[in-house]
């Protein structure tokens, strides 16, 4: 249950955020959308309790939010490993506090589920873009926490490795965590995985649109209502989608007869 | 394999790894004996014409033989192994208060506010100036002695293990924020290692300014060591004695420095940096 | 030999002969007939200036006698040609004020403090030796001069073999006593000057060291004067100045036969120690670092 | 503005920020001066109830005496002067050969391979060894006086930025190679500016070894400096002004120091590092 | 044109990639897919001459490539700006060796196309994670290089910032630059923008299909031909694609019927 009033953010005279009035409450999982620079990450650092708001509050749970929160996994946009740490231990990182024989089983279970069983010693500077995204997202992952913050996690993978990365979050999700808040730039991404859409424009980050995702689960891309909020959502992401002429080139050829 | 692949192969390297001897490996291994010899040389030529008035500098000849004497009567072992004691606890003391200190500062700005400026003020106040005072608070045995190295020890590393902390990457303490590290965390598993590079440098320095001191040291009553050694040369004008002193100090500041970067580069290979050819 | 355009002359603020002359422009005056310019570097220590005369930064230097023979015997073509002060005694052994140690035997198992290879160190081992105690008897701890006295004062050694001005300033400010000083090895400071320079212009240092004992005789025809100019000159409190100006004998500048017996004393103990070349021939040193002839006052007795 | 809303805008520092004054400037600007302040009235109090020997250390009215003196009379300057030239001279030549070496070491293998070694050798060997040929080289005149200070200034500042170049990311080098930089150009244009960081922890030592050695380089012939003041006064056993030598030498140093990290502070605004809270 | 015969690459004991016999000729943009960690980056890399060959040759237009050779362009998977330099600085260092009049308005020019007009004298720091990946980019355009090499270079981007780069590279493309090489994990992307796709397999990559994509310009994406190539590579990159069963369960909602 997150709950944001009048929330704003600037950096000196930058204003990247807000006001924004937010409520998250039962949605599992939230997707985040809106242009390059449009605020999205800064809504998540505030939220992970990495930025202090420059005016207006926000709370998590019932409690005020004034620095990181127990429980809440993040995802960075860069994979933040630490160089001189194995994957295992980069890894472990998410659940330090945890006692000594618990840690093992943990992450060797995610590290599996990421598919790096073969790197699990292996040392940041020698995974692939895509690896290292996804020990930066085991580390977010391995502690089941209450909220998960995921800022683009899945975008440096190919088709298979993302789906079966989308399907263990799916797993997660309805076995412990409550909470997702999910930041991509995949549309169909957000409307399979999630309950609710938020559209950010922005900067500074406003709320274009929330939109609440009821289609049935497993989602059907190919449904006509499945279709009928992605048109929305390109729409509004694409300026002057459906009608051919303002359009770049490669977007009209998409929607070409 | 054709002569074009054998050909290409070998450009790229294949082949050269197998059969031909590296001449890099020899260059490898020789290269830091090039300069020191290419001095002696030019030392030996001056004392043999007699570019350099031998009062001064005394023939190699003259320091070899000071060196054989000491080493074959044996008694230099007693002033080496003094000195090695002195300028290891020093050092040890020194380093480990720097370290301490250094992860507080650098961490927490309160405490950097507090005792960070104080420091850098009496950094600069000479060690001789220091002397009186040594005396009074620890004596003239050798709690005085080793604290004096372990003094002069202690800034190097304070200042670039502190730096290195404070110049950490923001984006990985994050992460150790996000997971709610207790400060003691925080400092151990996220800000140590990121500046270890620095902190490999300020012990390089440590040991070589523990060395520099020990002269200091063992001017204030010692009667043993190498410093000690080298003044009673130097009170006696006898430049020979100066100079295999001066040689010892080089080769005793090598092999620690060459300890301290051994364990750097084991500690340290987790860093991506590049290794730039000639 | 080629013309001389400068010479280099030292002074110390603990040989106040060598402050007047500076400060009057003595020296200069003397010089001057042959056109060349004074430049003045104060002496730090005797050790260091025999550096700056073996380095050829310095013609004239101010330096104890012991230490003129200590540096010709290792190769520093040197010679002592004039006493700006001479000592009845060699450097005093002092214990603290009440000391318990009353005699040389009581020494055993002690800490002495004394500057290595200096005066006062090898006076203590002369000690020693004639006392019939050895260097493993006692425990000689090497430490600078003031830090030595200072030593003392605090107790954390129990004897310390020192020199002016600490020696008066240990007296007059907490009361040390001498225990022993040996009067064979009397000795003092004075003037060496670089061999080549005494060869190439005898004339000019001739007229250096008249400068020198110009200020030499105003001091005693002006004690008290001179006194307070010491005091203010060094920096010592007034008592200390007069005790050390007191103390030293300044009334007989030229070498005589008789420091040859002496210096040979103090180079005996050098070689026991090793200070140096085990196959010096001390009296031919001796003999090589002492010259009589520079200086002669007007109307002394040779 | 609500009741609720001002008191949500005043916990989140909307309001503070523009009607209370921050009690954190004040403690900002305080901060530094407590512990020396603490010091000196702890000093202060041990000279009054003699806990020490004033023979070690004189009271703090003696020293403030001294330095009253010192300023009043206007001889301090002379000295001051003269010192602070040669600490600057000693660490422009210094430091000035320390980068260029340091960037030809840090840079390439070959040279370093070659140079580097020996470099750690010399470190090591205390200066007071070095003055005889100080002498012979450089004379007693101010010349040898830079050069002593120079060589200590040195070192710092070379094996910090040497290393800092060294441990640079391979990530930004290849960019520079990509675009084909030459050796200079990817020094000057990605090396440099990487060791920055380090360079500057290496111009704060250097800085701060020049003060040190001021009093050695005095020994060396001089009658002026004010480390010429501090070996006179301990000479002539006179503690109140060896203290304020020591006081005088703090605040140079600070000065330097305060300096130095100004300069940094401004170049390397665009670190990502994270100003942590108390 | 590049030519490779017999490349192997081995970093110590791990066999990254090869052996590669890869000849690219007039295809002005090649793309190349693959899963996560199969050597794309790392074929990258060895092209632009930042990794020496273990065994085998490469060479580009008849010159064999001992190091990175002149007028290449990269964008790198992650942006590696210069943390010191703005926006427009950054960017200059891909021109750094032209003339001074006339590198700053081919700068603005660049930073203009890829929207950052507004941030050109922004530190790295302050920029989101799509601007920093714009700017590695327009580093990569600047100069005009005869060959560019980009490893995922829309990746971080929203729908409509995406396309505008993507047009940026076409109009690029018709008007100087001869090669492209692009790694993506679009398959919509590469078939859009490519002449030939290359998926690779690993690791360590080799060669599992490569696909001339002969579809008149600008492509249709509606059109069956489109449809028959993206069918054949999802087949590629999922295995099971097509049957409902082996799939994971997002996969499997996208097919159904
Ligand atoms: N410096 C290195 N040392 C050791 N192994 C490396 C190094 N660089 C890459 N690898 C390994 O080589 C393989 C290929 O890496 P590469 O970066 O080329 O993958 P990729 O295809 O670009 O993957 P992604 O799509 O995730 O970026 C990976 O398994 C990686 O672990
Ligand atoms: N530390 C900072 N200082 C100044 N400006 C900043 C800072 N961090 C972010 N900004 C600015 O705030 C705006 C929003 O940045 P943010 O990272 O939240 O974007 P985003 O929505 O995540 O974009 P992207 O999809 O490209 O990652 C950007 O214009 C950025 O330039
Ligand atoms: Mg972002
Ligand atoms: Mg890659």
């Amino acid at each position: 249950m997150i709950t944001t009033r009048h929330l704003v953010k600037e950096f000196g005279p930058f204003h990247a955020l807000g006001p924004l009035d937010l409520t998250i409450g039962t949605e599992q999982i939230v997707a985040v959308l809106g242009p390059s620079g449009c605020g999205k990450s800064t809504l998540l650092r505030l939220l992970a309790g990495l930025e202090t708001p420059s005016r207006g509050t926000m709370s998590l749970d019932g409690s005020a939010i004034e620095g990181p929160q127990e429980k809440i996994g993040v995802a960075f946009q860069d994979p933040r490993l630490m160089p001189w740490l194995t994957v295992r231990e980069n890894i472990a990182l998410g659940i330090w506090d945890w006692p000594r024989d618990r840690i093992g089983p943990a992450v060797e279970a995610v590290i599996a589920r990421v598919g790096l069983s073969r790197f699990s010693d292996a040392l940041p500077k020698s995974l692939s873009g895509g690896m290292a995204q996804r020990v930066g997202l085991a580390r977010a992952l391995v502690g089941n926490p209450r909220l998960l913050l995921l800022d683009e996690p899945f975008g440096a993978l190919d088709p298979l490795t993302r789906i079966r990365m989308q399907d263990h979050l799916l797993d997660l999700v309805d076995a412990s965590i409550p909470n997702v808040l999910l930041i991509t730039h995949d549309v169909d991404e957000a409307l399979v995985l999630s309950d609710r859409v938020i559209l950010l424009d922005g900067p500074p980050a406003r709320i274009r649109r929330d939109l609440r995702v009821d289609l049935p689960k497993p989602r059907n891309r190919t449904s006509p209502d499945f279709q009928e909020l992605k048109n929305l959502l390109l729409g509004d992401l694409l300026p002057g989608h459906g009608d051919p002429h303002p359009l770049p080139r490669t977007e009209r050829a998409h929607h070409a007869p | 394999m054709s002569l074009r692949e054998e050909a290409a192969a070998i450009r790229t390297g294949f082949l050269r790894d197998r059969k031909l001897p590296d001449p890099g490996v020899l260059w490898k291994g020789l290269a830091p004996f090039l300069l020191p010899l290419a001095i002696l040389a030019l030392w030996q030529s001056a004392s043999v014409w007699h570019w350099i008035n031998p009062l001064f500098l005394p023939s190699p000849l003259q320091v070899a033989e000071v060196l054989w004497r000491f080493f074959s009567e044996g008694t230099i072992w007693r002033h080496l192994g003094i000195s090695v004691q002195r300028v290891f606890l020093g050092f040890g003391y020194g380093v480990a208060v720097a370290v301490l200190l250094g992860a507080v500062t650098g961490y927490s700005a309160f405490w950097r506010r507090l005792i960070d400026p104080m420091i850098h003020g009496l950094r600069t106040i000479p060690g001789l100036a220091w002397i009186p005072m040594f005396i009074l608070w620890f004596g003239i045995d050798e709690t005085s002695k080793v604290a004096l190295i372990a003094k002069a020890a202690f800034f190097p590393t304070y200042l670039n293990f502190m730096s290195g902390i404070v110049n950490a990457d923001r984006r990985l303490i994050e992460v150790g924020q996000v997971y709610r590290m207790t400060n003691a965390q925080l400092v151990r598993r996220i800000l140590l290692p990121t500046a270890m590079p620095y902190l490999f440098v300020g012990l390089r320095q440590s040991m070589g300014v523990a060395w520099l001191v020990v002269v200091a040291a063992e001017m204030m009553g010692a009667s043993s060591g190498i410093g000690y050694l080298l003044l009673d040369g130097e009170m006696t004008g006898r430049p020979q004695i100066v100079v295999a002193c001066m040689i010892i100090f080089a080769l005793c500041g090598k092999a620690t420095d060459m300890a301290i970067t051994g364990i750097s580069r084991r500690l340290l290979s987790w860093q991506d940096t590049h290794e730039r050819a000639a | 030999a080629e013309e001389l355009k400068q010479i280099t002359v030292a002074w110390s603020k603990i040989v106040p002969e060598t402050v007047l002359a500076k400060e009057r422009g003595w020296v200069e005056e003397a010089v001057a007939p042959y056109e060349v310019e004074v430049k003045w570097v104060e002496s730090l220590g005797s050790n260091k200036t025999v550096e700056f005369l073996r380095g050829e930064s310095l013609d004239v230097g101010t330096l104890s006698l012991a230490s003129a023979f200590l540096a010709r015997a290792n190769g520093t073509p040197i010679r002592y040609v004039y006493w700006t002060a001479r000592d009845a005694t060699g450097a005093p052994l002092l214990v603290a004020k009440d000391s318990e140690i009353t005699s040389y035997e009581d020494l055993k198992g002690k800490k002495i403090a004394a500057t290595p290879g200096t005066g006062p160190h090898v006076a203590l081992l002369a000690g020693l030796k004639k006392h019939g105690l050895s260097e493993t008897d006692v425990e000689v701890v090497s430490l600078p001069h003031s830090q030595g006295r200072l030593a003392l004062a605090t107790g954390r050694v129990d004897a310390w073999s020192g020199l002016e001005p600490d020696w008066s300033i240990a007296e007059i400010e907490t009361g040390a006593t001498v225990l022993y000083a040996d009067p064979e090895l009397a000795g003092g400071g004075g003037i060496a000057i670089r061999d080549d320079i005494l060869e190439d212009h005898p004339e000019i240092v001739a007229a250096v060291l008249s400068g020198y004992d110009r200020a030499r005789q105003y001091t005693l025809d002006n004690l008290d004067a001179s006194i307070e100019d010491f005091a203010k000159t060094s920096g010592v409190s007034l008592e200390v100045a007069a005790s050390v100006v007191r103390r030293n004998d300044i009334t007989r500048p030229a070498l005589i036969p008789e420091d040859r017996q002496a210096l040979i004393n103090w180079g005996n103990i050098y070689n026991d120690l090793g200070s140096i070349p085990a196959d010096t021939d001390v009296a031919a040193v001796v003999d090589a670092v002492l010259d009589y002839d520079v200086f002669r006052p007007e109307g002394s007795q040779r």
